[in-house]
């Protein structure tokens, strides 16, 4: 079991050494996914099947908005050397490792070896886990125990997403609707017919997929983010291989900007209803009966978060896909 | 029994009141502050009658009562204290008075003034402010106040144009600068003595802390009253700001105070060493020649005035060094006399400001004829300064001489060189004596300019104070032996004049300062001398005072060619004696080798993160 | 009162999220709502000042503790985290209302509430945070926020600033989650006060940790080594943000966190107190220096910030080294009282000099001070306020600056750290300098001939700039006992008492 | 212990990339990798041996189980890792436009 580790550790440490040195970007970038999908099968093999789904879908498309960013720009990367200045850099790295690793060698043997961790609070969690009435303890933890936390993650996905969208927003654009576009590019007509038919029956099929895991997020691997950025996914590869228009593309961005937005409110609204609706007046409250484990009506609010969840992860992680295109699209076709 | 806390808190509170009513009601405004600066003016009077060693605190004015904090409002009232706050009074009235006039738009042919907006405010706030610090028993309320004056120091100086903006700058980086260092003394001064009342604290100068916390003090006196190195300011500062602002802070409230706090310290607060005692008086000699040379090539006359204000500090600083009775007395009288003098030298140089747009001594002369009041005052202050009798700055000045030879009897190296304190001293009189016969010349006397246009005597509220002032060098100079200095001596609590008797028929002195009249009437003539040789082939059988108005302009030309002072003032052109600059150099360069190493490149940004890391790790590690 | 402290949370993330929803269609939505929701959380922080100082403690989801082992996500308000909230709620305020007009030539204006409403959000949620994950959630909402802001006119220099910016605050953000890993190793547990309790005893390890969050917050924070984001980031943004910044971010996500932390939570110790304090010198010293030399307005002001954070800093470094080493308590509260003081104090003047350049680029359409000249007969609200804050920041009196650095001074001083005070004391001097620097070259002088028409910036902008001058001179009431004792002393009491963190938090 | 120690290495290359690298996209690869190697050791900490899914199942025996709540943390850290990266690279294809390279040393008009 650590032998499979320590490979899969090395494996990502030669592809992203490859991938650091590599001279034409998509090959870096390409390299640079094998080493998210080591990391995939190494939260497999640390019991971590939640964390290999998301890791998995992230994975995909964090290398297809690298991948699009390259085949706009540039495959080159600088020839110069950094020269002198290399010298000291290394120097200093060099140094910092040798330190860090000289001060970590002090306190070693204090720490609990790997396998022999010891639980505390999570004991609670676990012990606990029962009257949310999720088997999955992690979805537990995340919307019951933990869902304060989950709604600053869904704000930081929020936040990143009006982030991009303002950051790739058209620049001689000073009011949003005041001035129109005459730039009307048009997508690519999309892929071969093959692969746009093959999509089109795959696209629903992925995205039942993704509600399935969102839905049943409490029972079995998976919850709202997994679920979310597995729906997202079937609507990229959709836009990718059906390809669109400009004027279309916008609309959709609106409309998924607004799913976003409306979907995480509705996650703020949950816990703000727990602080009105329960007695104790108790922000996150679960004041939904939670039934029993196993069962998908269980869980209370449990899963009505995963499915706000979902679609706001979906919604929001289209979005900047489609924020690229729109850039694409604008500024640079 | 009279409210006086209200001298404190009554011009303040009205200066921010004024300060909230709009800019163009300015007349109001002035009438204001001239009745609020009367009303001080009478309670300063009445607070003279107190009785010694009254004590009053600020907290005792109802809406000013704050739980806790009475300890920080002490107030006391004292022989020294009583003395200047009088004078803050009179000055705060005849300035205030004085600025209703000056303040008004000028001829419309002349350049408009540069009279700083909320003037009335700054100056009500910096009379409340004085007054606070004059009476105050309480370091930290002291150390306030003293900002305060620092920041309404600031304000009225107009940064109209380049010139003066720097000037502003200057001035304030100055005084703030000293106000920190003010703040560091008084933490130590603290830790030493463990209390913030003033007048519990007795230090010897022995420790290095006490003698730290001395220093920093000195340093916070020396510049508000501008004493070398700390008084690059004043000559900047008087030259761009408002004469009657040039005559209330640098002249005289700022002298008052700064001489005020130095003659506490080194009456009560600490007992002097030997050394420091040394230090004190190498750094009043040095004050009084470096600024009276400086003032000598001067033809801006604002400038002049301004560096022979430095000057006179020095030797206010000489007597209170000494340490003895006649030379406190001495260094007090003087200041006293100092600031009537350089404030009614302001007023005139304002009047002629005012009324001839002119600020360079060449382009004026002549005024004598139509300005006879302004030029009467400006006379007695301008003789009075040089020392000459009876008026009062021969008094004073004399009684630091006999201060400096009774001094010399004493041990110690200080004391061993008392002839070279003398000779200094005496050298800056007659250099003063000839800076101000350029002056009168320069400005009253010769022919008139003709690019001045029709000149006027000024109106009475600018006429009066100038009078006023002049009288009281003249008053002040004829009952000087008789009532003035022997009450001084009383009211300071410096001991008895009467015992001292021996030391007011002294000849020696008087013949040295008739020595030092002379020298300064010879330095001046040598400095016309070639000069005088050039106009006579120019202009044939002219009137002498053409000459003399000549020589005036060729002043500069005469001394800066003597080798020796060339090359001083040489570099005294670059600015190599000026700590502001020496300053500002060194920490440019620090500045901007700093910023070299941001070079903007993210890699190097990482890798100071990197090392940092590991510095702190490496630090800890041991 | 209770259920109130996650309105904190609740009202701006509601606010940004409606700005998103209804923008579309109501363009004015993002001003409706901000501005009342801030001034409600500004009187709601004002209530909890008002109240006996007594520390807060809320269960998310009101779960109860297991075991003596929490189970929720706490949040915490004592009178530390009062401060903070004040400081967010006060300078939030006013800098949404200066954006009213600002923002005007704005596009995307919606998004520009939106996101500045989400890094408030973020900065409450790290302040009340009693979790230490919850903490680090939270701070990437505010710091993400923080990245876009910067860059939210797309300009060239905005662009490069936020790249550095992001990839040194996401330095920083590894650094924290390397930290919260190790901490999880040993104790199990994510709960602060539980941590405080479940820590080792110093030695090795928890040293290393303390580096870790030293470096971590410390970069968030933008002390020296850690500072060269700083000048970048906060001269790029768009002023009102430059504003937050300078006056709340780095407090409430580096300063507080850091004080948090190392008082409260991880056992002083005399080695990282002297750590901290010598970095709070350094920032203090090699900001001063090199904000004296710029030309550009608010990059000089950004150089400002780490240096008088490195005060701040000082003040507080030197409590916590008095207080490790067994010093006189009375000495370390003076510090400390001093330090906090000073935060307080510099969120305000540095925000509204901030504001002050934001309102001349407004006007001029410069920041360099080489071409800017003579405004202060033009311009007389920006000049009169730029001068109070300028005054305060030099720590002249009457304005607070004045009370808080003498503070810091005279601690520093009866503490037989005399060589601090020494440089504390040369820095406000160089720090009057460089203001007076300012004052000359964009307020005082010739006016060009081009600014000739120029005229005051809109009122809100105005508005803004004076209430903040006002708050200068006002907050120097701070120094008075009674005063004291309801705004800083809470704080301080917080500080003094590190251990009692945990027992008050877990009620034993 | 070398796991961990491996997971450290992973952190000084990604640290390494940022450092040496010009090009922007190899920063934020650079960073990336950092990223994982800090989510990878959270993971690790986490790990029980002989332990198992954090999932309660009626089918088989549940527990002990491998501490869930790194994996929730995680979980949080990877959505906010992706939010980090897309921000970044939206900023990068902007900056492209502006300096027409992605070299990161010619981006260097805030300096000093």
């Amino acid at each position: 079991m650590e032998l499979y580790l320590i490979i899969m550790l090395a494996l990502m440490i030669l592809g992203s050494i490859y991938s650091l040195h590599a001279k034409d970007l998509l090959s870096a970038v390409v390299s640079y996914g094998i080493v998210g999908f080591a990391l995939v099968i190494s939260f497999l093999l640390l019991q971590a099947p939640d964390l290999a789904i998301v890791q998995v879908v992230v994975e995909i498309i964090t290398l297809i908005i690298m991948i699009a960013v390259i085949t706009n720009t540039t495959h080159e990367t600088e020839s110069k050397k950094l020269g002198l200045g290399a010298i000291f850099y290394s120097v200093s790295v060099l140094l910092f490792v040798t330190v860090a690793l000289l001060f970590m060698s002090r306190f070693a043997f204090v720490l609990n070896s790997f396998g022999q961790h010891v639980t505390r609070m999570a004991d609670n969690y676990v012990g606990s886990v029962a009257e949310t009435g999720s088997a999955n303890i992690i979805t537990g933890i995340i919307f019951h125990f933990r869902a304060y936390d989950t709604l600053g993650e869904a704000t930081v996905l929020f936040t990143a997403v009006i982030g991009v969208i303002c950051i790739l927003r058209h620049e001689e654009l000073k009011a949003p609707d005041a001035v129109k576009i005459d730039v009307i590019q048009t997508m690519p007509k999309g892929m071969t017919l093959v692969v746009k038919n093959i999509c089109q029956f795959l696209a629903p099929v992925i995205f039942l997929f993704g509600a399935y895991v969102a839905i049943h997020g409490h029972l079995s691997p998976g919850g709202g983010f997994t679920g979310g950025v597995i729906m997202a996914s079937a609507f990229i590869f959709q836009i990718l291989a059906g390809g669109s228009v400009l004027d279309k593309l916008r609309k959709e961005k609106w409309r998924l900007e607004l799913s976003e937005s409306v979907a995480i409110f509705s996650f703020l609204l949950l816990a703000v209803l727990g602080l009105l609706i329960a007695s104790a007046l108790v922000f996150f409250a679960n004041f939904l009966p939670t039934g029993n484990i196993g069962e998908l009506v269980s869980g209370g609010i449990i899963p009505i978060g995963n499915v706000i969840i979902g679609i706001e992860v979906c919604a929001a992680i289209s979005s900047i896909f489609v924020a690229l295109l729109i850039y694409k699209d604008e500024e640079l076709g | 029994m009279i409210d006086f806390q209200m001298l404190i808190i009554m011009p303040i509170v009205i200066g921010v009141v004024l300060f909230l009513l709009p800019d163009n009601l300015k007349i109001i405004k002035g009438v204001i502050s001239l009745l609020i600066s009367a009303y001080t003016a009478y309670l300063s009077v009445m607070v003279f009658s107190l009785p010694h060693q009254f004590i009053a605190t600020l907290g005792s004015i109802n809406w000013l009562y704050i739980p806790g904090f009475e300890k920080f409002m002490d107030l006391k009232v004292d022989g020294l204290s009583k003395l200047i706050v009088l004078f803050i009074g009179i000055f705060g009235f005849l300035y205030s008075l004085y600025s209703l006039s000056y303040n008004r738009r000028r001829a419309p042919n002349s350049e408009p003034n540069h009279i700083p907006g909320n003037y009335h405010t700054y100056y009500l706030i910096t009379l409340g402010a004085s007054f606070g610090v004059a009476l105050t028993d309480n370091l930290l309320l002291f150390v306030f106040l003293w900002g305060l004056l620092g920041l309404t120091l600031y304000k009225l100086i107009k940064g109209h144009n380049e010139e003066s903006s720097a000037a502003a700058k200057k001035t304030l980086v100055l005084i703030g600068a000293s106000d920190s260092v003010l703040i560091l003394g008084i933490g130590l001064l603290y830790i030493c003595s463990h209390t913030f009342k003033i007048s519990d604290i007795h230090l010897g100068t022995t420790t290095t802390l006490s003698t730290v916390a001395f220093l920093s003090l000195l340093i916070a006196c020396m510049t508000k009253a501008g004493a070398f190195p700390f008084h690059t300011w004043i000559p900047d500062y008087t030259k761009d700001a408002p004469a009657s602002i040039s005559a209330y802070l640098p002249a005289s409230l700022d002298k008052l105070l700064g001489i005020y706090f130095l003659a506490r310290m080194c009456m009560s607060t600490f007992i002097l060493s030997g050394w420091v005692t040394l230090l004190l008086l190498i750094i009043g000699a040095l004050t009084i020649i470096t600024s009276v040379l400086m003032a000598l090539v001067q033809h801006n006359y604002k400038r002049l005035l301004g560096y022979c204000a430095v000057s006179q500090v020095g030797y206010m600083i000489t007597g209170l060094a000494l340490g003895t009775p006649l030379g406190i007395a001495g260094g007090l009288f003087h200041m006293v006399n100092h600031a009537i003098y350089k404030g009614g030298l302001f007023l005139t140089a304002g009047s002629v400001e005012k009324h001839t747009g002119k600020e360079e001594l060449g382009e004026l002369g002549g005024l004598c004829k139509y300005m006879p009041v302004t030029f009467a005052a400006a006379l007695v202050f301008a003789l009075s300064i040089s020392g000459i009798p009876p008026l009062n700055g021969f008094y004073s000045k004399w009684m630091i001489y006999t201060g400096i030879i009774e001094f010399g009897s004493g041990k110690g190296i200080a004391n061993q060189l008392w002839m070279i304190w003398l000779t200094l001293a005496m050298l800056g009189s007659s250099l003063t004596l000839a800076s101000f016969v350029k002056l009168i010349s320069g400005i009253y006397l010769g022919r008139k300019n003709e690019q001045i246009g029709t000149v006027k005597e000024v109106g009475f509220p600018m006429f009066f104070p100038q009078i006023f002032l002049a009288m009281l060098c003249i008053a002040f100079g004829i009952f000087a032996a008789r009532w003035v200095i022997p009450e001084f001596f009383e009211f300071t609590g410096i001991g008895s004049w009467k015992s001292l008797p021996g030391l007011w028929n002294a000849p020696s002195v008087s013949i040295m300062i008739l020595i030092s009249i002379i020298v300064g009437f010879i330095i001046y003539w040598m400095g016309t001398l070639k000069t005088s040789r050039r106009s006579d082939s120019f202009v044939g059988g002219e009137k002498l005072q053409q000459e003399l108005s000549f020589s005036s302009l060729e002043f500069y030309k005469t001394i800066g060619t003597m080798k020796f002072f060339n090359y001083f003032y040489d570099k005294a052109n670059k600015k190599w004696f000026d700590v502001y600059h020496l300053g500002k150099e060194c920490v440019l360069g620090l500045s901007s080798a700093l910023s070299v190493c941001h070079t903007g490149i993210l890699s190097t940004y990482v890798v100071w993160v990197v090392l940092g890391v590991a510095t702190i790790m490496v630090l800890l590690i041991i | 009162m209770n259920s109130l402290i996650p309105l904190y949370v609740v009202i701006p993330l509601g606010t940004a999220f409606l700005t998103i929803i209804l923008g579309r269609w109501f363009k004015a939505i993002s001003k409706i709502l901000t501005i009342p929701a801030l001034l409600f959380l500004t009187g709601l922080t004002f209530y909890l000042i008002s109240q006996s100082p007594q520390t807060i403690v809320y269960r998310v989801g009101g779960f109860a503790d297991l075991l003596d082992i929490p189970l929720a996500i706490f949040l915490v308000a004592d009178g530390f985290t009062n401060i903070l909230l004040l400081i967010i709620s006060v300078v939030g305020l006013l800098v949404a209302l200066y954006s009213l007009d600002y923002t005007k030539r704005f596009s995307a204006e919606e998004k520009f509430y939106a996101l500045l409403n989400l890094m408030i959000a973020g900065m409450y949620g790290v302040v009340l945070a009693g979790d230490i994950f919850n903490l680090y959630v939270f701070l990437e909402i505010a710091s993400i926020a923080s990245y876009v802001l910067v860059a939210f006119n797309i300009e060239k220099q905005q662009l490069e600033a936020t790249f550095k910016y992001q990839i040194l605050g996401g330095v920083s953000s590894l650094l924290i989650l390397a930290a919260i890993g190790f901490i999880y190793w040993t104790t199990g547990t994510l709960n602060l006060a539980d941590i405080a309790r479940q820590l080792p005893d110093a030695n090795a390890f928890q040293i290393f940790v303390s580096v870790l969050l030293i470096s971590g917050f410390g970069l968030k924070a933008a002390m020296v080594p850690f500072h060269s984001w700083l000048p970048d980031a906060h001269s790029s943004a768009p002023s009102p943000i430059s504003a937050m910044l300078s006056g709340v971010l780095i407090k409430a996500i580096g300063i507080y966190v850091i004080i948090r932390l190392f008082f409260n939570i991880i056992q002083i110790n005399p080695q990282i107190a002297l750590t901290v304090t010598i970095l709070g010198t350094l920032s203090m010293i090699i900001g001063v220096f090199l904000a004296i030399g710029q030309w550009d307005f608010k990059r000089l002001l950004a150089y400002h910030s780490i240096s008088q954070m490195g005060y701040v800093i000082l003040g507080i470094g030197m409590g916590m080294l008095i207080l490790a080493n067994g010093g006189k308590e009375s000495i370390a509260n003076l510090a400390i009282t001093g330090g906090l003081f000073h935060m307080l104090n510099h969120s305000i003047f540095k925000a509204l000099l901030f504001l002050n350049a934001g309102s001349v680029e407004y006007i001029t359409g410069t920041r360099s001070l080489q071409k800017l000249g003579g405004l202060s007969n033009k311009m007389q609200i920006t000049s009169g306020s730029s001068f109070a804050a300028s005054m305060a920041i030099s720590g002249i009196p009457p304005f607070n600056g004045f009370f808080s650095k003498i503070m810091i001074i005279f601690a520093a001083i009866q503490a037989g750290y005399y060589w601090l005070a020494l440089l504390a004391v040369i820095v406000s001097i160089v720090t009057l300098a460089s203001f007076t620097k300012v004052h000359k070259y964009a307020f005082y002088g010739d006016l060009p001939s081009k600014y000739e028409n120029v005229k005051e910036s809109p009122f809100s902008m105005a508005l803004a700039m004076s209430l903040m001058a006002l708050l200068c001179l006002i907050m120097s009431l701070m120094i008075v006992p009674s005063v004291r004792a309801i705004f800083l002393q809470p704080a301080v009491d917080a500080l003094m008492q590190t251990t009692n963190y945990s027992s008050i938090v877990l009620g034993k | 212990m070398i796991l961990f120690i491996l997971c450290f290495i992973l952190f000084v290359i990604g640290l390494y990339g940022v450092i040496m690298q010009r090009n922007l996209i190899k920063i934020i690869i650079g960073f990336a990798i950092m990223e994982y190697s800090v989510i990878l050791f959270l993971i690790l900490i986490g790990y029980i041996d002989a332990a198992t899914v954090p999932i309660i199942s009626e089918s088989f025996e549940s527990g002990p189980f491998v501490d869930p709540l790194p994996q929730a943390m995680i979980l949080t850290a990877i959505v906010i890792g992706l939010a980090t990266k897309a921000l970044l690279l939206s900023v990068a294809i902007r900056l492209y436009k502006k300096y027409g390279s992605f070299d990161i040393r010619e981006m260097k008009n805030l300096r000093g």
